[in-house]
């Protein structure tokens, strides 16, 4: 499992950096808006946090067919099916993987961001901790769709398509709680409800992966 | 290590929802390998990989768990960025065992070592792939047209392994069309086991 | 015999006309691929009689 | 009496069924036709509404059978998990594009309700948002169906996408109520009298609502014959193939 | 050259269908933004010009890496190298193919999506207009982009990167186009910018696209 | 056809920035075969790379224009959701020629014409892409590996197809670990042209 988890670490790195560029994908769209909305301050403080989210959102899932889409072209999963990890293992660390290179640089770059959106001062700490409780459940949601779509050539798009629905839960909470961080008021209820949307979905999603890795190895 | 045997019975394996091979039968024990022969198209890999566990078969029974096997398919699972020991280090972490450098020295791969396999040519990856069989311990080795792309000398070096491996008690299935110097191993010709065209109603009752 | 919708005629009568329209597009494609593919089916199960 | 679970043999199912589908398209076009004539020409406007309060004859069956069909295609992919029966996963495959159609009339019907009731042909009200999402889960369900050519792993895979997706539609719609307070109608059929429409709107409706449901049961039934039948012709001809 | 955009079309419909998965996605950002941002209609009228473009720009990206990576992984693009047709000439035809498969179904799907945005009812026109002129210059230019990073495994993350700058210039005229139609204003001058770059863009890049293209095969 | 001729001239080919192989002579006329032989990771494919104009040689002179040359590598170009047919009438359109059927019947692909690509077995796949070179029109074939994975008889099946097309005044260049059965071919064995591994000073002066 540790040996997955430091081989998928190591190729993101290697390929051109997983880390680097989802990274910075977060970061062009967020400086995309701008340009299409207008530079007006007051407006963008206003849409701010959902920016961000939806940024997050759309860096999560462009990185997702990674996830196993390589493993499967070159005949990886294939051997990793037949190796002793179990397949429920093998989906939840790829998904794991996919947040460390993924999910957390969004977390840790989210202040930074915020400045370029002109984000009000109040909203940088409930950005950060929504980000950080729901980034997982976009990853292993995000699994889960990779999974479903891995025996289909170019299956990327197909994959936004099933993912995104998928998502709009923890996106409504999530956006939910920056806003309101931003706009100063309480925001315990929906980041406890992102937090339990996360829990069940780690728990869960990894064993509905794996029975669709299975089909999709046939 | 306990006498094993993989033994098939009666095998019906499909694909694309049509059984391709019928009534395949043999039994393999410890120290031997079978060599699979037929035509393309005749259903080799479709039965390899059931019998790997890969897909599940619609009649028949395979005796041995999945667990007992090392499947090594066409497509070699190699990682362009990695290292050649990095990729072999990997598969002996995911199997649990450590005989990297052992699979490194039987295919002569100690110079290509720091090499990412990427840049290998494709004789080179192929013995790659080859020594990751070693690194996993595993007592049934399933190979699909192991072979292709080697040189005459590799190919030698290649039966030089199956041949120790044997000897330590494994097992080998191999299909092939290329001669590969293991004049001990059997064989199976599988152009019998053609499925005619029409099915058994156990099959699929809806869609006879 | 037409009632008299008011000032929200052209509402009403969108919304039936573009709800029919989906309705009976529905109704119709279902209709004419279960014609087309059992009559293909049928096709195939004649030669495949006259094979046998 | 014997086991329900004979009609899930195919040749069965579609015998059982070409027998009641006469029987089930006259009473489904008599209930649709009756109910919409009457509701379009025989029932007094709305005091507030107007005569906009004829789109209610389409607009509530629909959104109720865009939601009903979802209901089905996950009791019927749960059948196809457990039991493995193909006329289950081909039913449905059969039903989601009609719940796609039906989903689609029910947006379309409601954005045009909406301009002249609340001055905008969109909101983003949790009833309409979550109907949305709806939309979505039916366009990724065809897509995947769609993008599979082995009929059984489409079978799986269309399954427990419908499963996973079941949970998060209502965990998308309880968040979208939460995420806002809307415009839209609360329930009015409730079995509470006092909160129900006038019955001269209410009767023409139960009948449109019957009216849907028969042309659904109609539509489905057509639909899962003709795909058992592409299903059985995929088969023969690839054996011809192979021949 | 009309052999080549045949089969690219037709290997976009069988693919799980280019045409529709590329305006679904279009539709899925679009439809997004309302949950981040939240509901209010005021709100969302004013960003709608602009989040219409972004995602249309996002969803041209989305569906870039699939112009020449597919055929350099089977090995086509080596053989089309080697084939009588002019390398530029495949490189146009290959935007043309990318362009009819994604960005006119954007185009035409863009007013509908202004519904659900709120978008002004003088703002359609100007949208439609925009985009027209527009999205071909998205396809020259995401061709030029993924020539670029053809040798690249899954570049698809870096070739964003490499474009998005390229794209900027036709996302600013573009939502301006578009915002100042949405607030009534005239609104040729930038149109005739956006005109101006897609057909500088078309004579030119080709080339380009072409000469990179040869680079990579060696 | 006007008589042509293939000649290679003290060509360096290299990879990865190193020369592989140097002074690499030979000539080709028309109406011959030549094939390569070499070990694994010798520098065959990158040879074969050069010649077909995919990668420029640092020293040395090609005779023949890339023009005349159908390369055949070891990825078949393939579109898996194409079939086999439209895979065919593709390639024959964009290089201007109708032999659709005689490739196809040629490589006896009849029966698997409305097969999609992506469900053909290793064989029948590379069939599909030998296939290919016959729609090319060109007259000289570049084959690196072109008998992987085919049984006895399809490579025979290729082996006639290779003197059909020497005996129309076309020439094959091939590179193979496998006997093809094509006696009439010339070989050469590229052992002996392993570059040494420091450079003459006009590979590249400035890192000597
Ligand atoms: C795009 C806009 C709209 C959508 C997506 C929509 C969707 C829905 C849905 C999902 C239902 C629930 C069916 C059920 O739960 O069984 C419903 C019911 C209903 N809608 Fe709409 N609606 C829209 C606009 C409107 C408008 C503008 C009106 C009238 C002013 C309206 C009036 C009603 C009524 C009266 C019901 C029945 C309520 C009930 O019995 O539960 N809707 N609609
Ligand atoms: N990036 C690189 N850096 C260093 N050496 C490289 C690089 N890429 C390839 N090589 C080496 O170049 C040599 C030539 O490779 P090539 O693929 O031409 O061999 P080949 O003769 O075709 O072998 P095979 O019979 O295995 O296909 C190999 O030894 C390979 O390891
Ligand atoms: N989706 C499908 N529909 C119909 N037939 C299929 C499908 N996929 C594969 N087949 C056929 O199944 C048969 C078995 O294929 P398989 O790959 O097992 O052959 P093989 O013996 O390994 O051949 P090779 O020696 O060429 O590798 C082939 O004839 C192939 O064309
Ligand atoms: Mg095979
Ligand atoms: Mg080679």
């Amino acid at each position: 499992m540790i040996a997955l988890l430091t081989r998928d670490l190591r190729l993101a790195m290697r390929a051109g950096g997983g880390f680097g560029l989802g990274l910075s994908f977060f970061l062009i769209v967020v400086v995309l808006v701008p340009f299409g909305v207008g530079p007006e301050t007051a407006l963008l403080s206003k849409i701010a946090p959902g920016v961000l989210w939806v940024a997050a959102l759309l860096a999560c899932l462009l990185s997702l067919d990674r996830i196993f889409a390589l493993d499967f072209e070159d005949g990886s999963l294939d051997l990793l099916a037949t190796s002793p990890l179990p397949l429920e293992g093998v989906a939840a660390v790829k998904a794991l993987a996919h947040w460390l290179t993924t999910g957390l640089p969004l977390v840790l770059a989210a202040p930074v961001l915020g400045l370029l959106m002109s984000l009000p001062a109040s909203g940088f700490g409930p950005i950060v901790l929504s980000l950080l409780f729901g980034t997982p459940a976009l990853s292993v949601i995000g699994a889960f769709g990779a999974a479903l779509t891995v025996g289909i050539k170019r299956g990327g798009l197909l994959l936004s398509l099933l993912v995104l629905p998928l998502y709009m839960p923890t996106l409504i909470f999530g956006a939910e709680v920056a806003r309101r961080g931003a706009e100063g008021q309480d925001y315990m209820t929906p980041l406890l409800m992102l937090a339990g949307i996360s829990a069940a979905t780690l728990a869960l999603l990894p064993f509905a992966s794996a029975t669709v890795l299975r089909v999709n190895l046939r | 290590m306990i006498a094993m045997e993989l033994r098939v019975d009666n095998l019906t394996v499909a694909r694309g929802g049509l059984p391709v091979l019928e009534g395949v039968s043999f039994a393999l024990t410890a120290g031997r390998a079978l060599v699979l022969r037929g035509p393309n198209g005749c259903g080799k890999t479709t039965l390899l990989r059931t019998i790997a566990g890969l897909q599940p078969a619609p009649v028949g029974e395979i005796s041995l768990d999945r667990e007992a096997m090392a499947y090594g398919a066409h497509a070699d699972g190699l990682k362009a960025t990695l290292t050649v020991e990095e990729n072999l280090t990997f598969w002996a972490q995911a199997f649990g065992t450590d005989q990297v450098e052992a699979a490194i020295a039987s295919f002569n791969l100690d110079e290509l070592r720091t090499r990412t396999a990427g840049t290998l040519s494709a004789g080179q990856k192929r013995r790659l792939g080859l020594a990751r069989l070693m690194v996993t311990g595993r007592p049934v080795w399933i190979l699909d047209e192991p072979t292709v792309s080697l040189d005459a000398w590799s190919v030698k070096l290649f039966a030089d392994v199956v041949r120790e491996h044997l000897k330590a008690g494994g097992m080998a299935l191999l299909a092939t069309h290329i001669d590969l110097g293991l004049e001990e191993a059997d064989e199976l010709e599988l152009e019998p086991f053609k499925a005619v065209s029409s099915l058994g109603d156990s099959f699929d009752e809806a869609f006879l | 015999m037409m009632p008299d919708l008011g000032k929200y005629a052209a509402e009403v009568l969108s919304a039936y006309a573009v709800s029919l329209t989906l309705i009976f597009g529905i109704i119709w494609l279902s209709l004419a691929r279960a014609r087309r593919v059992k009559a293909e089916l049928a096709e195939v199960e004649a030669r495949r009689q006259k094979d046998a | 009496m014997a086991s329900f679970w004979e009609y899930a043999n195919p040749l069965k199912f579609m015998r059982t069924t070409e027998r009641i589908f006469p029987f089930v398209t006259w009473a489904a076009v008599v209930c649709f036709l009756g109910g919409l004539i009457w509701g379009f020409f025989f029932t007094p406007d709305d005091y507030r509404q107007g005569s906009t309060v004829k789109i209610f004859y389409i607009h509530v069956p629909s959104a109720m059978m865009a939601i009903n069909i979802w209901v089905m295609m996950l009791v019927t992919s749960l059948v196809w998990i457990v039991r493995r029966h193909h006329v289950s996963a081909l039913a449905a495959r059969a039903a989601a594009p009609v719940g796609a159609v039906m989903t689609l009339v029910a947006l379309f019907t409601g954005a045009i309700w909406g301009q002249p009731m609340w001055g905008t042909w969109w909101a983003w009200d949790p009833r309409l948002t979550s109907f949305l999402i709806l939309f979505l889960f039916y366009l990724g369900y065809m897509a995947l169906w769609a993008a599979i050519d082995d009929d059984d792993t489409a079978a799986d895979l269309t399954s427990v996408l419908c499963l996973v997706g079941s949970v998060f539609a209502l965990l998308s719609r309880y968040a979208v109520n939460f995420w806002n307070q809307g415009l839209h109608q609360a329930a009015s059929l409730s079995l509470d009298k006092e909160e129900n429409v006038a019955d001269v709107f209410w009767y023409p409706a139960l009948v449109c609502i019957a009216g849907f449901v028969l042309l659904f049961v109609a539509l489905v039934i057509i639909r899962t014959n003709t795909e058992i039948r592409a299903r059985r012709m995929r088969a023969l001809l690839a054996r011809e193939r192979q021949a």
